[in-house]
């Protein structure tokens, strides 16, 4: 009860094609993460499974039965939104109950739900209060509250944790993941934060432009990406590009992530100037410019300094490193 | 106490323009409601002066209340009014989240054939309208203004609602369709709730020419027992003399319910602007 | 292809009320009465005249100068309101959205009652504040030694009309007032501070930010103006009376109309040279809003903010 | 089953007089009909009783305004032809004039009463000032430059606010003596005088010379101004009609004698004409339910007793039965008595010369207010006036 | 020009007091950033010190004039809102040009103030579009343009990285550093995210309900907090607080931070259970749920594995541990 099935799946806006023919399987209980650059697709898609947009042809399907012309209320999904979507006149208990009493649910039944989310989501205090009075990681949690009440067999958010500042993104999807243990429902995800994508992912859908660059298990597609799109996508600070000539090798680009360049005073491959230097306590990001690959950077753990215009040298730990031709295509 | 933003001496000024034109909105309101306590000669005789012990004279009170049923007159135009904002609320409401809210084909042309009702005063059709209220039986009832002044109002109410309507998160009604409402639902529940200082914006401006209204209640209405106020009054408006007493009182009295309903629906508008919708 | 949507029936149901109740007490009996253009009296038989009716109305001097005299005058009583009304509530608007203003609800009640008078006793007070007999206007500008300014304003051909469009603004500033009091409570408060930080404070202020950013509620109250003024009808005619006077001074369309409509004193109504100045008027409204909703609703955009 | 007759009425003022005096007198009489008394303010009442009747929810009985406007209703066989009542026998060919077919040929209004043009003035005033009502042109301008030299009152009240008072009750009030009553006014419409005549342009020139009489601001002094002026006892000599007197009384409370003098003549001893309107009857809505009920009412409204009791109930409105009416009000009678000494006449603009376009009586209102505002020489106001008229009246091309 | 100092500011709204006494100075050209939860005060700060709110007590100093009474235009601070406000009516162009327009400055100047701030921030090609033409992003880079062509004594920043996407933060993080090495400006920075704070600021000042707790460098806040709220607050992911107790020492609290703490299947000091994890490919962070010291959090670089539920022991390293006692004050 809860496995997603697009085929060939396309969108067009008037003349504008948003969605060049997808397809992908989303298995019952599977955590499945949407991330791409903007404007890619991936609200896009989202809607239309959600049954908010028309599917222009294909077919989208859940447990195997086409619900291409069914409407959103008859799918059994749950929706949370970017801008939360909260019924701004309902209190907190009313806009979680809402779809059930839509549905025609007992009272007793919604309160009993109500609170069994709001227990969950820690919002007990909160229940009687109205939208405007929360705080923006209280309303996203109402958000989330209001899609768990309803059971459904399919969750889908769309970047929920985007409003929400550093601290309470990281609370909170650590409790999405929690929830998706708790319920084992099908969750469909969509951030163009990747970190989000790997910590949350059973799978990740990697959309660039309409159609799927690759999909793998987050560390799947971190070790082995098919692409520089995808390898610069997934990973964070992103993988450096060298150009593979410059360093005497025989293919276009060499990929290497900040943590497999090292550095030193006194020698390596690539010569370079310290830019600038992030030390974020537990680990120190460098910045260098270099005259053949453009700014690289460098990830160390622990304190380090290298002082700003210094010269420095760079070496990639080849094993480590990411082969890809002109187009961008890895090569295995 | 001096502060960085907030000048004193501006502050001031503000206070001093916004008195000036008080005054002056409120001198000629001041002079009819002088003037309604005064007999008739006194008016006249110094129509500036307030009410002194001679002069003052409830005799423009007296008559309206002795000249008719005033309360029924009032409590006709009351019903008037509210239902005719009712239904100018709901339907334009209605009528504007189809054109907003929906893509179809001639979505324009119904938004100008509904505006062209703007341009041209409903009084010209009077004659057609009678004949339709007289073939239904609707003579003399006050459904019968009810219904002209909704569709007099109608235009107005989807023009500017639907203007308003364009604005409410798209994302809302989305989360409500997947919850499960129908698209009534929506319209009810959370699309009317949110744009209810537009709603009071439309109200405002329905209603006065509505409570003022003459021709209407004239035409269809002017049985005793479906008399408006103004209509009430119009008896004091004679051939040769005209009873100002009674035409202060009458009028002057039949603006406190509309000032009340003013000041209900201004409330609702600075109150919804002010509190914004969430975001 | 795209897949076939089914019938949206919801849709009908929204619009419905609306349109039948609107089509079937306003559109059909407007579209009879403007039908009536198209028909003339002859030898007590209506008969098909086609645009024989406008030709007379603007062909025929005796029409023509009446309808050119009522519609300058419109013109002239819309322009008032433009240059007066409008300014006056934006200036009122501005004043009363200045933060932590004591009152503001009190003034914006106060400013607001006139809107709400009926035409009959505005008609009555101001013509017995303005009369020369009764002498509530001369006796307080004799108090303050102008009384040298004071005319028998509603009485002269050159003062009557302006001064009832005067009258007319006084009473209704109340609307725009509101409107743009409502929009500019909506301009973020950030977007204000931001103007302080770069010393743009408070008349250029106005300018340059508040003013801009309410252009298109300023758009919506010229438009509604627009359609007032050029409907408008009963101030004129309860202050000077169907002939509208002096000597024709006054008259606008609405009177004009009436008159030749409905009749007055022993002219006869016309319907069917009413309903073609109706008509008339009813071209002229919709050219000037056509010409706002393509011309100038199109460049007025609404700020996301 | 009682059967209820509504009237439909422009006259508001007379609403308590019906509602006191008439309905329970007829009621009395005539157990099984009631009559409801509806009326209607008087510048909305004929657009309002035209939609009514076009539509067909008007009253039974409508109240007529003189000439074209009930022959119009008749035509279109909203008002039913009355020639055969009883009643109508009651009334001479002049009082049915006004509610017949051009050629007399049908009758389809009761008529009710008529109004006398003249002057009222303040008698208390006039005796502090020495003066006696005039005769003559002569004497007339004589008394109004005395009051004017005086300064203590108004000489005149007269506004051009509302255009109608220098029209009615200047123009067609001393006019039938320049253009000699009746005889004028045929000739008008037989297309044998124009208006540019000397009897037709002269009485313009006399509301020229009023100007200067008129109190400050007479240009916004509208016509409650003027009875208020007079009423007050600011202004002393006030041109009207004979539908004032009722009106008056309340209002003066005793503070002064009111009299009146009729349209001053050229020269003393010249016929004297005034101005004896025929302005309301009552008619029957030819689609009414209970016809025999109205027909009665309509008989009991062109009686003896119908004609005492309006024309007491409401002084200065003149029966227009043949039999003579007993009235009590002084200055009524003083009215009423100049129809012995003078020849009466009609409005000059209300019997067919106003069907067209042009109206010629809205014009004449026009003219009026503007050659007594001096915006328009007499002159060229006649010129205009004719016109007007010849611009659509055959008779007159 | 451009020292900013700050001697016992308090601000009460109506009765509540926000801000309870504030000393602070910030040198000439340095980068102070003020961080700490959300409603602890420092928008209020902020906009005092730009004069938006008026200052209940105390004084406000630049260059050692008090300025408490002057209004904003005329302190020679330029402001970024955490919202951009930007004039919607505006091009980019004229949004930056409008300060100096209004100060009177020739159209020519004008217009090469615009030209190099825009250089700075890569805006050229948008110079006349407006704000609604514009992504996140951009917007930001505008508002800070705005800011940039008055050459003002002063920077103020509120939040201005809060509503961007994660990757386009990083990348206005590092320009902003780049600017205030370019500029020399002072500025300060307010934010509730400790990662932007820890990379850009000279001077963090750390603040609870409207006091200040700690001012210092970034990394001696890292190193050396004074209490367990700058130390939990200082640092990402959160420092672990464990009972010193349990652990047989004779203080309250032992805080340790997640990359200290090793973890072992066999053997250790503190046994626990692992209740989630997650890898984000250069780095695994383990979440264990312990009886004695609740939720802790290891963090490893590179890939590693705990299977969900597993038994694991936790072993603090001692010598990077830092001691509280009860009151939470750091024992040195
Ligand atoms: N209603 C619409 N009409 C026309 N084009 C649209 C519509 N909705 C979206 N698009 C276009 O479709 C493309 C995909 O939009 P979508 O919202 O799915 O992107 P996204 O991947 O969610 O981006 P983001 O990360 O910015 O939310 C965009 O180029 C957008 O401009
Ligand atoms: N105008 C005001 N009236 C009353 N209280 C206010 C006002 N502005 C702010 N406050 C209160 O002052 C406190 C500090 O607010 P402030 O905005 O400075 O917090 P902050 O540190 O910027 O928080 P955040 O990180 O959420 O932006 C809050 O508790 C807030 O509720
Ligand atoms: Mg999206
Ligand atoms: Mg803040």
């Amino acid at each position: 009860m809860g496995a997603l099935t697009l085929s060939n799946v396309t969108k067009a806006f008037g003349k504008t094609d948003v969605i060049k023919g997808v397809d992908l399987s989303v298995e019952d209980g599977e955590f499945c993460v949407f991330v791409g650059p903007s404007g890619c697709g991936k609200s896009t898609l989202l809607r239309m499974i959600a049954g908010l947009e028309d599917v222009t042809s294909g077919d989208v399907a859940i447990d195997g039965a086409r619900i291409n012309d069914l409407p959103p209320a008859k799918r059994e999904i749950a929706m949370v939104f970017q801008s939360y979507a909260l019924y701004p006149h309902l209190t907190v208990r009313d806009n979680m109950g809402l779809a059930l009493k839509q549905a025609g649910v007992a009272k007793a039944d919604i309160a009993s739900a109500a609170d069994k989310a709001a227990a969950m989501l820690a919002l007990e205090p909160l229940m009687e209060r109205r939208p405007s009075e929360l705080s923006g990681g209280q309303r996203q949690r109402v958000a989330i509250g209001r899609a768990i009440v309803r059971t459904p067999k399919l969750f889908l958010f769309d970047e929920p944790l985007s409003n929400l500042d550093a601290a309470l993104r990281v609370a909170t999807r650590i409790e999405i993941a929690r929830l998706h243990r708790e319920l084992g429902a099908t969750m469909i995800y969509v951030t163009h934060d990747q970190v989000e994508a790997m910590t949350l992912a059973d799978k990740i859908v990697v959309l660039r432009a309409g159609r799927v660059e690759q999909v793998g298990r987050p560390m799947d597609l971190y070790n082995d990406p098919d692409n520089t799109f995808v390898a610069g996508f997934i990973g964070s600070p992103q993988m450096n590009f060298l150009k593979a000539d410059r360093l005497g090798l025989n293919f276009d680009t060499l990929g290497i992530r900040p943590e497999h360049l090292s550095i030193s005073a006194e020698s390596g491959q690539i010569e370079g100037r310290v830019s600038h230097l992030e030390k974020l306590g537990g680990e120190t990001l460098t910045y260098i410019r270099t005259e053949d690959h453009g700014l690289l950077t460098v990830r160390q753990f622990g304190e380090h300094d290298h002082p700003v215009d210094d010269t420095v040298w760079l070496t990639p730990d080849q094993s480590r490193a990411f082969r890809f031709d002109a187009e961008g295509q890895r090569l295995r | 106490m001096m502060s960085a933003r907030h000048s004193t001496g501006r502050s001031i000024a503000a206070h001093g323009i916004l008195i000036l034109y008080t005054l002056i909105a409120l001198f000629p309101v001041f002079v009819i409601v002088i003037n309604s306590f005064k007999s008739r000669r006194a008016i006249f005789a110094d129509p500036l002066a307030l009410p002194s012990a001679e002069t003052f004279d409830m005799i423009g009170y007296q008559t309206v209340l002795k000249q008719g049923d005033f309360f029924q007159y009032f409590l006709n135009s009351m019903t008037v009014t509210v239902g005719s904002l009712f239904f100018v609320l709901l339907f334009g409401a209605m009528a504007a989240f189809a054109l907003s809210e929906y893509r179809f084909r001639g979505n324009s042309l119904m938004g100008l054939y509904l505006a062209l009702g703007i341009m041209i005063p409903i009084r010209l059709g009077t004659v057609a309208i009678l004949q339709m209220m007289v073939a239904s039986g609707l003579v003399n009832t006050l459904t019968a203004l009810i219904l002209v002044y909704t569709a007099q109002g109608l235009p107005l109410a989807v023009f500017i609602l639907s203007e308003f309507m364009r604005s409410v998160s798209a994302d809302l009604k989305d989360a409500g369709r997947i919850d499960g409402l129908s698209e009534y639902r929506i319209f009810f529940r959370l699309v009317l709730p949110l744009v209810r200082p537009a709603m009071a914006t439309v109200a405002v401006f329905t209603m006065i020419p509505i409570w003022n209204d003459l021709w209407f209640p004239l035409i269809l209405a002017p049985s005793e027992e479906t008399k408006t106020i103004t209509l009430g009054s119009q008896v004091f408006i004679g051939q040769f003399v005209t009873n100002w007493n009674a035409v202060l009182a009458a009028l002057g009295l039949a603006i406190v319910p509309v000032l009340v309903l003013y000041l209900i629906f201004s409330r609702q508008l600075i109150r919804g602007i002010t509190a914004g919708a969430v975001k | 292809m795209a897949q076939r949507q089914p019938f949206r029936w919801h849709i009908a149901v929204f619009l419905a009320p609306a349109v039948l109740v609107y089509t079937a007490i306003m559109i059909v009996p407007l579209i009879g009465t403007l039908n009536l253009s198209l028909f003339n009296l002859e030898d007590g038989n209506r008969i098909f005249v086609g645009l024989g009716n406008f030709a007379t109305l603007f062909g025929d001097p005796r029409w023509s100068e009446a309808f050119w005299n009522a519609l300058g005058n419109n013109a002239w009583f819309f322009l008032v309101h433009m240059l007066v009304q409008n300014p006056i509530g934006v200036a009122l608007a501005a004043l009363l959205s200045s933060p932590r203003l004591r009152g503001a609800a009190f003034y914006r009640t106060a400013i607001f009652i006139p809107t709400i008078l009926s035409f009959v006793i505005v008609g009555f007070v101001w013509k017995l504040i303005l009369s020369p007999i009764w002498g509530i206007a001369p006796g307080m500008l004799d108090a303050v030694g102008l009384k040298s300014l004071f005319a028998p304003w509603l009485g002269k051909e050159e003062y009557a009309l302006t001064t009832l469009a005067l009258i007319s603004v006084w009473q209704f500033v109340g609307i725009p007032m509101m409107l743009i009091y409502a929009a500019l409570l909506s301009i973020p408060d950030e977007v204000i501070e931001a103007a302080e930080m770069d010393g743009v404070t408070g008349w250029s202020q106005f300018w340059k930010i508040k003013l801009p950013l309410i252009l298109p509620s300023i758009g919506i109250i010229s438009i509604l103006t627009f359609v007032g003024n050029f409907n408008a009808f009963d101030l004129i005619y309860v202050s000077q009376g169907a002939l509208a006077g002096p000597n024709f001074s006054t008259d606008i369309l609405g009177t004009f109309l009436y008159r030749t409509f409905f009749g007055f004193q022993l002219q006869l109504g016309d319907p069917h040279m009413g309903a073609t100045i109706a008509t008339a008027m009813f071209g002229i409204i919709l050219v000037g809003v056509c010409l706002y909703l393509f011309a100038i609703q199109t460049r007025l955009r609404r700020y996301q903010f | 089953e009682d059967v209820t007759l509504t009237i439909e009425s422009w006259r508001n003022d007379d609403l308590s007089i019906w509602q006191d005096t008439i309905i329970p007198a007829f009621e009395a009489a005539n157990p099984g009909i009631r009559i409801n008394f509806a009326p209607t303010a008087p510048a909305e009442y004929n657009a309002v009783l035209n939609s009514k009747l076009d539509a067909g929810s008007a009253g039974d009985l409508i109240t007529c305004r003189p000439f074209d406007a009930s022959l119009e209703l008749y035509n279109k066989g909203q008002l039913a032809d009355l020639t055969d009542l009883a009643a109508m026998a009651n009334f001479s060919d002049v009082a049915k004039s006004a509610w017949q077919t051009d050629d007399g040929s049908a009758t389809f209004c009761v008529p009710m009463a008529s109004v006398i043009h003249g002057f009222m003035y303040n008698k208390t005033a006039f005796e502090e000032l020495g003066l006696e009502p005039p005769k003559t042109v002569d004497e007339f301008y004589a008394v109004l430059d005395k009051i004017k030299e005086d300064g203590s009152y108004i000489p005149m009240a007269m506004g051009t606010a509302d255009q109608w008072e220098a029209a009615t009750m200047g123009y067609q009030n001393i006019g039938p003596t320049y253009w000699k009553g009746e005889e004028g006014r045929k000739a008008l419409i037989e297309g044998t005088q124009k208006l540019t005549d000397e009897g037709w342009v002269e009485p313009l020139r006399q509301l020229a010379r009023w100007q200067e009489y008129l109190g400050d601001g007479f240009e916004a002094q509208t016509y409650p101004d003027s009875q208020n002026l007079f009423t007050l006892g600011r202004a002393a000599i006030y041109p009207t009609g004979s539908w004032e007197i009722g009106v008056f009384g309340p209002q003066i409370e005793g503070a002064f004698e009111m009299g009146a003098f009729p349209p001053p003549v050229a020269a003393e001893g010249d016929t004297c004409y005034i101005s004896d309107h025929t302005d309301i009857a009552m008619g029957m809505n030819a689609k009414t339910a209970h016809p025999e009920e109205v027909r009665t009412f309509l008989d009991w409204v062109g009686s003896a007793e119908f004609a005492t009791l309006y024309a007491n109930a409401l002084p200065g409105f003149f029966a227009m039965n043949s039999t003579p009416v007993e009235m009590e009000n002084p200055v009524a009678q003083e009215f009423v008595s100049w129809r012995e000494s003078c020849e009466p006449t009609i409005r000059s603009t209300y019997q067919i010369l106003s069907r067209g376009t042009p109206n010629l009586e809205n014009e004449t209102w026009n003219a009026g207010a503007n050659v007594i505002t001096g915006a328009e020489t007499p002159e060229d106001a006649a010129a205009r006036l004719q016109e007007g008229l010849a611009s659509w009246y055959e008779p007159q091309q």
